[in-house]
């Protein structure tokens, strides 16, 4: 049975059990007269749950684990003679796991049973060729021991899949029946439905964890490769920026952190105010039907998508910028500046601070303000200090969203502030940020084992830890200035 | 799978689209997928190993390096074909309503590298306007828009532009004085450009280059030769040495600024993937790929040795070590 | 601490004040009050004029690759070229190339500006036939395969015309600019003309841009999103069924239940961080993880959907959790007090209440996550693909692109055809946004309450 | 009539369909205390709320007629609600204290008003009005801790504080003993008595005893109907209404 | 021992630093109705939450010692505090009805509690509960009205019927009359009375006729100390504690 109908199977095991058990709990409840300690549904989701949860659990170990056990065994199989000079034992291993796969696809084509493989039915002296039929690549011509292990390996994949299956549907049948059969009214089905709900909310919260974890590891280990052929001394103190094609580069992060630093804080200095500003005002001041029509409205800039933005910058902000105020004021004459992409991009991210920080104000209880009108003060003043400070910690989290998807946009930066990295004071400079120069490295023309590709894992590396940093400080921010209402 | 998997340089990327249109529409397979991210990320990906969940072919806009063919047999991608499938030019222009421009490669030099050589001595670069450099050119503000450092296009102008440029105008024998005889240290003194904003890093694709010179219109862009083919009521073309770019000028070689286009074919899927082997000898057929095929019509100047490659792809042969 | 101390009483008996007459004070509070007002005015105004800004450039640029220009064409279909064997054979009839097919139209061309007495001075056949996309010879043959006994025939076809000639329509190409254009010349275009007036040559409603895949740099005329909407739309299905529940479900443990300690820190600061994390990082990760180690295939929608998820994910539970927090603790108590467990508060309680703030963060992190090209970059989605996906489930594996990558695509090619396609496109990722985001916002209305 | 502090005239209040208060005229005499009795839900908040125009935050609500305080429409469309506010201070049925430390909720109203333009100035109006509201010596030495921290009662005189800092005029007060103790009800009943020779006080109160102790006028109301307004005395000994009597005596509800 | 509902030793209450509860130990006698009495701000409350672990949602609320209810300590780690809860209804000082329809106020815990099996049980639940909470004539043809669109005695007579609806063996009363006119107090009061037979009360109210007339015992708070706990009767006319005897006779505050 494929893993696909095994859930589905599962799932409909524990729909019935839902209805089995609610039942059960029922008529137990009237045979006995007592009082069920928890809602009847509750003890149909007890007896779904003990069904389905740990049943997938099972499965999931299991699919993890068997081709771990399977290799070793196949493993032994594989003398040394056959792995190819300079090559490795894992592509050979991973060879037998898709000449297997292979000979599935084989017999499939051939609707042949399994006899054909052993007694012959099918020629398979040139493996290679066969394979090549339904669409398998080999590297290399099969070896019969190689081949040998394949079958092994088929074999042993056949087993554990049924083994599988059995294992799974009797622990989800095995359990079910048995928590059918613990019901009892003052059965605490809610604290049990209640705790697997909980291990669920627990088990999505570590999705973050993992992602982390994730993305640390897939920067880890290539930033080290970097490091090994780049001094780190360099890559982080230098304020040089110069790769080149044929080496020699020089990949001092410091120009680009900054860059990243002034092209988000003009963003954010767009952003904040006008974000605030809208929200206040579409949350106390704006009438019902505005509010409906313009906060839909305006989370529309956050949607489209930034070459537009990046677009508008080079070709009416940045002249403009550059005709009106570097020139005159002898600040230089480009046209892509930190101030042109840092503009464009405040405008793009108004909506993560407007829409978010509107809801949280929303959210502010009338009660407060009331008691704020009745003592006279005006609606800006109400709105300035007390829903303000109450809504503190959601605004915060919004502005920090805000600055995040400042920090990670590449498109406007790239046509708005320019490729150049700089190290200089003045807005009307182009200049360039981390996030651009990781993408423009990672999807370069340069090889990908040198240091000129590499160093964009370095680099989101230190964003990571960077931002990190950023984020302990504005949780501490926050913590000392919450107000809890009510 | 049943398409051809293809991933690489967004240099060879139309070419490569045009044939896997045709190849789509012309046979019963499907039509190929072809990625673009880049040449570096192209070869990575073709040497990740053998298998279904690898890309057939890589696009290249730059030799493959030998990084790249022991990270392939690491991963037990023995055999790599390599196809060359013809030449790209590279041509600088400007505004059609600016002034015509005329240049040698010793003119970019002399505008765009930090250090160069004025009454014999090694200074700070000092031209404003092109010429200060050379009284034959416009009176115009230097204003270049160049490729980033990360396109492949950037190798080809520092070395056939700057450094040519360089030797040409004497920049290169001051340096190596300078640096007391020091070949390497002389020509890297030669490609580092100048940093007050008067050549500009365009690290995003031809568009962009070309929006920056609509904006400013004192600007010179370096283009491919397909772009600018297809937008020549826009831009004006520069000569290079006296040559003007074309098909024709740069398949003779009169026209110096060109590299060649490859694509590298896993061997081990050509009769696995379904199509594979059909697709390149699709690819560098006469029709698509000769010199009066819509490869060339649309910019890509055809490859004089293309009998050759036609006959290295039917013998399948893979390509030897890197000389 | 503040440290006070009670002074003597103060009794100060200000005369009685008129609420008509505003005193100084007030009227400068009062003028705080409508210097803000304004501000906020002002604020609201700078967001919707940049909002409708960028909106009619789009659309500016982009509402003509709604229309099309056609060139109707009666194309005799020649068995000499098409079946020379005479026989009809499916197979021999698939081995004949568009190259066969294009003389076809050029003769069917000239026969019809012939019949309407055309003549173009300085104009050759082959100039002629120019005119015509290259995607003609290939819409012929599809024509012919799917119904072979069509060969011998005289067919009407509506052929596409070339995207200059298209341009020429839309004000993008003119006379002047097609004397220096070395891809169309001034005799063509008044071939175009003379074509137009003899009802030749139309242009109506593009429907095939919304269905036809992309098509290459030679020709931007035929050009469509099939492939890209439905790439789109299946990874948009994957994120919003995972990263909702996902999302809210991990806020409600870490803002309801996790005890309030150093690790929880850790993971709030975590997850404020996963958002800071470059999109391209989040597919430098999907590659990493769910097509070198899973085994997923490359430029596959659901590796797409999933690395987009892991990406929305972070936005939605900081917009959930500033939601719940909002949500003030008497509502909790009332439930509590009455019996209900946590849990049961959570649910029925707290968590109505917060969904504005959890749509909101919904409804901008799929905003971002439509728009998104740099992950897919990196998992082969920025492709070209004219192959359509299957249907869903199977779909999900099979190589898509999305509307973002093709809005990227189109903006790097050449032919400045494809300029409007491009914002073509984008309109139709903005109408696709404001579509999915439209039970959200409804519902987002419906549970605004203040209390 | 010049001598009312407060005149209104056919005031009709509805929440939506809802009629909550149905022709009310009624007089309020300067430096006096008026209490509003009537049972639970007969429309005492929602009149008070009246007027100090704080029914505009409702937007169900809608208000006709004519209020007047001083002569002067406060619907007139002239009229700032804020002065009118500052003017006319409220202490609301539920306590609501701002999420900020005690010494800013009460800090809160002479600030925006700049009443004081030095801080010690500004300590001072905090600690009498905490004091005058009979909370000084619980929170003296927590000032900066939350005042939503404050048990029922304390907040509700924290609020009163808070209304007593921007000295109004006219205080309305909705029951502001109704978590109190007798001693700090008494407190607050004392305030009331100082306030009252410079001020105006309406009082809303469930209690018929507190009614007759602190007020010189009492208004009955009765499913939105002013059934009754006289001088305290008067209603209480010998009123004209049945209803005023039977409400009084504890017959209906 | 054994004949008390809820019986506490040596409880103490912390909020943060702030000691609330010093050493309290009280037997709560079953049906009956015990009243809480004391200043403002002296621990009624605080002690009152304890009993159905209401503080556990207050994270800088710390609770130590040993209250039990029949015997089994509730703060044992093995209570279900959910299960507590549904045994011990409280009706919270500040009265916070959901932001639903009155019907919805009432019906949301015997649902939750699966008290009706049908549509017209419910019905019946919510009806008698109002009717109990002397609600019901004044929200009958309202019952989809929100419940925050209630004058503040309305709410607070929501409330009690909301906690009623669940029938608690124990429920903790926290100044359930402070919004409500003296016929609205009386119509609870009777409410007390009924609900005695079976249950168990206990009462927190400032008002010591409120005390004397509902209540069998009386315990008298004064800054987090238990005073004082008797029979009502001896409370009144002979308190032990001179602390009693003054608060009482309303001398100090
Ligand atoms: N959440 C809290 N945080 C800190 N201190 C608190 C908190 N709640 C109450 N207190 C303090 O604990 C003490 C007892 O409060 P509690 O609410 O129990 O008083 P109470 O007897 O109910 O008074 P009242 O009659 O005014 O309601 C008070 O001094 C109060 O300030
Ligand atoms: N926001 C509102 N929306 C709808 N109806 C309301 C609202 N506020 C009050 N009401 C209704 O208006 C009537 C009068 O309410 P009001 O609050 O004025 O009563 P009250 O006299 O203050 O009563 P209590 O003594 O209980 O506070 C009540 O029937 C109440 O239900
Ligand atoms: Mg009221
Ligand atoms: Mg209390």
């Amino acid at each position: 049975m494929s893993v696909s109908i095994i859930i589905l199977v599962v799932l409909a095991l524990s729909a019935l059990g839902y209805f089995l058990g609610r039942r059960r709990a029922l008529s137990l409840a009237a045979e006995s007269g007592r009082k069920l300690h928890s809602l009847p549904g509750y003890y149909g989701q007890t007896v779904a749950l003990f069904v389905a949860v740990p049943a997938f659990l099972l499965m999931i170990a299991w699919l993890f684990v068997q081709p771990m056990v399977i290799d070793a065994r196949v493993d032994g199989m594989i003398p040394d003679s056959v792995i190819p000079e300079g090559g490795a034992r894992s592509l050979v291993i991973s060879d037998v796991r898709r000449i297997a796969g292979g000979l599935d696809a084989v017999l499939a084509r051939n609707s042949l049973d399994e006899g054909a493989l052993t007694d012959g039915r099918v020629d398979f002296s040139t493996v290679r060729g066969r394979l090549a039929e339904v669409g398998i690549a080999l590297g290399n011509d099969v070896p019969t021991e190689v081949f040998e292990a394949a079958k092994a390996y088929r074999q042993g994949a056949k087993i554990g899949t049924l083994a599988m299956t059995l294992a799974v549907l009797v622990l989800s049948v095995g359990l079910g029946a048995w928590s059918f059969t613990r019901i009892r009214p003052d059965m605490r089905a809610r604290n049990i439905s209640e705790a697997f709900i909980k291990s669920l909310l627990i088990g999505s919260s570590t999705i973050a964890i993992l992602t982390t974890v994730g993305i640390v590891a897939s920067l880890v280990f290539e930033s080290i490769n970097f490091f090994r052929m780049y001094p780190a001394s360099e890559f982080f103190f230098s304020t040089v920026w110069n790769p080149q094609f044929r080496g020699g580069s020089e990949l001092g992060i410091l120009p680009l952190l900054w860059g990243t630093l002034y092209v988000s804080f003009v963003a954010l200095l767009v952003a904040v105010p006008i974000g605030l500003l809208i929200a206040i005002y579409l949350s106390e001041y704006a009438s019902k039907s505005l509010r409906s029509v313009a906060k839909p409205a305006i989370e529309v800039l956050a949607g489209i998508p930034t070459i537009v933005y990046g677009l508008f910058a080079l070709i009416t902000v940045g002249p403009f910028l550059r005709d009106w105020f570097a020139q005159p004021l002898g600040l230089g004459n480009s046209s892509s500046s930190v101030l042109t992409a840092g503009l464009v991009m405040g405008v793009m991210i108004i909506p993560f601070v407007s829409s978010l920080s509107d809801d949280i104000m929303n959210a502010v209880p009338q009660s407060l303000r009331d008691g704020s009108y009745g003592l006279g003060a005006t609606q800006s003043e109400t709105i300035k200090k007390v829903i303000l400070p109450a809504a503190l910690p959601g605004i915060v989290g919004a502005i920090l969203l805000a600055a995040s998807r400042a920090i990670g946009e590449t498109m406007i930066v790239v046509l708005g502030a320019g490729a150049a990295a700089k190290l200089d004071l003045n807005p009307f400079e182009a200049m360039t940020t981390v996030t651009v120069k990781i993408v423009s490295q990672l999807t370069g023309d340069t090889e990908f084992a040198s240091p000129e590709t590499l160093v964009a894992f370095a680099l989101g590396l230190t964003l990571f830890v960077f931002t990190l940093g950023l984020n302990v400080l504005a949780l501490y921010i926050v913590r000392k200035y919450r107000e809890q209402y009510e | 799978r049943d398409q051809i998997q293809i991933a690489g340089s967004s240099t060879v990327l139309p070419y490569a689209s045009i044939v896997a249109e045709a190849f789509g529409e012309n046979t019963d397979f499907p039509t190929p997928v072809v990625e673009s991210g880049g040449s570096g990320a192209g070869r990575k990906k073709l040497c990740e190993g053998v298998g279904e969940n690898t890309i057939d072919i890589a696009n290249s806009s730059s030799r493959i390096k030998q990084s790249d063919i022991d990270n392939c047999a690491a991963n037990g991608v023995k055999e790599i074909q390599e196809v060359r499938i013809g030449y790209d030019g590279i041509v600088f222009a400007s505004d059609i309503n600016g002034p015509e421009y005329a240049f040698t490669p010793a003119d970019w030099h002399s505008a765009l590298a930090a250090k160069v050589v004025k009454d014999g001595q090694l200074v700070d670069n000092p031209y404003k306007a092109w010429n200060e450099i050379r009284a034959e050119l416009p009176a115009q503000p230097i204003l270049a828009f160049i490729p980033g450092t990360k396109h492949g296009t950037r190798e080809v102008f520092d070395e056939k532009v700057i450094v040519a440029g360089c030797e040409e105008n004497g920049t290169l024998e001051a340096l190596k004085a300078a640096n007391s005889g020091d070949e390497k240290a002389a020509e890297k003194g030669c490609m580092a450009l100048r940093t007050d904003g008067v050549s500009v890093d365009i690290d995003g694709d031809y568009t962009e280059t070309l929006a920056r010179v609509d904006a400013n219109k004192n600007g010179i862009g370096v283009f491919g030769l397909s772009f600018y083919q297809n937008n020549t009521d826009k831009l004006r073309v520069a000569t290079m040495g006296g040559v003007t770019p074309s098909v024709e000028t740069i398949a003779s070689g009169e026209y110096p600024v060109s590299r060649p286009l490859y694509f590298y074919v896993k061997n081990a899927h050509l009769d696995v993937i379904p199509g594979l082997q059909e697709y390149v000898e699709f690819f560098v057929s006469d029709e698509m790929a000769g010199p009066d095929g819509p490869l060339s019509a649309y910019g890509l100047v055809s490859d004089p040795e293309l009998a050759k490659t036609q006959e290295a792809v039917k013998a399948r042969t893979p390509m030897g070590p890197l000389n | 601490m503040i440290d006070i101390s009670v002074p003597a009483d103060r009794e100060t008996v200000s005369p009685s004040k008129s609420i008509l007459t505003v005193d100084a004070r007030t009227r400068q509070r009062h003028a705080a009050e409508a210097r803000f007002r304004l501000m906020g005015k002002i604020a609201v105004a700078i967001s919707v004029l940049a909002l409708v800004g960028l909106l009619t450039s789009i659309l500016s640029n982009g509402l003509s690759s709604f229309r099309q220009t056609y060139i109707t064409l009666n194309v005799y279909l020649d068995p000499a070229k098409l079946d020379k064997q005479g026989n009809r054979a499916p197979e021999a009839i698939a081995k004949v190339t568009t190259f066969s097919y294009a003389p076809l139209i050029q003769k069917a061309l000239t026969d019809a500006m012939a019949a309407k007495g055309i003549a173009i001075e300085g104009l050759n056949a082959k100039s002629a036939f120019e005119l015509i996309s290259k995607e003609a010879p290939a819409h012929l043959r599809r024509y012919v395969i799917s119904d072979p006994s069509v060969i011998g025939e005289t067919v009407s076809f509506d052929l596409l015309a070339s995207g200059r000639i298209d341009g020429y329509y839309k004000d993008r190409v003119t006379m002047e600019s097609a004397e220096l254009d070395r891809n169309i010349s001034p005799e063509q275009l008044m071939l175009a003309d003379a074509l137009r007036q003899a009802g030749i040559l139309t242009t109506k409603f593009n429907w095939d841009f919304f269905t036809a895949p992309d098509s290459s740099d030679t020709r931007p005329e035929a050009s469509g999103l099939g492939v890209a909407i439905l790439g789109s739309a299946y990874m948009m299905l994957i994120v919003l069924v995972l990263s909702l529940p996902l999302g809210v479900a991990a806020s409600i443990y870490l803002e309801e239940f996790a005890p309030q300690n150093r690790f929880t820190d850790l993971i709030e600061v975590n997850i404020a961080n996963l958002a800071a994390v470059p999109s391209i990082v989040f597919g430098i990760l999907g590659l990493a993880v769910f097509i070198n180690f899973v085994g997923l295939p490359q430029s596959a929608p659901i590796v797409g959907g999933l690395v987009l998820t892991l990406m929305t994910l972070p936005t939605i539970i900081i917009a959930t959790r500033a939601a719940l927090k909002a949500v003030p603790p008497s509502i909790r108590d009332a439930a509590l007090g009455v019996g209900a467990s946590k849990m049961q508060s959570i649910f029925h309680h707290v968590l109505p209440l917060a969904m504005p703030g959890i749509l909101t963060g919904t409804i901008i992190g799929l905003a971002q996550a439509l728009g998104e090209t740099a992950p897919l970059l990196l998992i082969g989605m920025v492709a070209f693909v004219r192959e359509y996906p299957a249907g869903p489930p199977e779909g999900f594996f099979d190589p898509a692109s999305a509307l973002p990558v093709q809005v990227y695509n189109w903006t790097q090619r050449g032919d400045p055809a494809f300029v409007e396609r491009a914002s073509g496109a984008i309109i139709v990722l903005l109408v696709f946004l404001v579509a999915m985001n439209l039970i959200a916002i409804i519902l987002r209305r419906r549970f605004e309450r203040r209390w | 009539m010049n001598q009312s502090k407060v005149s209104a005239r056919g005031v009709q209040v509805y929440y939506g369909d809802k009629h909550a208060i149905k022709d009310v005229a009624i007089e309020i005499h300067p430096r006096s205390v008026t209490a509003f009795i009537g049972p639970s839900g007969c429309g005492k908040s929602t009149f008070l709320r009246c007027i100090n125009r704080m029914n505009d935050t409702i937007s169900s609500c809608r208000v006709e007629g004519h209020i007047a305080i001083d002569g002067e429409d406060i619907y007139d469309p002239k009229v700032d609600p804020v002065q009118l506010r500052a003017k006319v201070g409220m202490v609301f049925q539920k306590p609501n204290p701002f999420p900020k430390s005690i010494y800013e909720n009460v800090a809160y109203g002479p600030r925006i008003h700049g009443l004081a333009s030095r801080k010690s100035e500004l300590d001072d109006i905090v600690a009498s009005a905490l004091q005058k509201a009979g909370l000084w010596n619980e929170v003296k030495d927590r000032l900066d801790a939350p005042g939503t921290g404050l048990s029922g009662g304390q907040q509700q005189r924290l609020c009163i504080a808070r209304a007593v800092a921007v000295s109004p005029e006219v205080i309305l007060m909705d029951e502001p003993c109704s978590a109190l103790d007798p001693i700090a009800t008494a407190k607050v009943e004392e305030l009331i008595h100082e306030l009252r020779e410079n001020f105006t006080i309406v009082i809303v109160t469930h209690s018929m005893q507190q009614a007759a102790r602190v007020s010189q006028r009492t208004a009955m109301f009765h499913l939105g109907n002013l059934v009754e307004v006289d001088d305290t005395d008067k209603i209480f000994t010998n009123p004209d209404d049945q209803r005023t009597q039977d409400y009084i005596m504890g017959r209906f509800g």
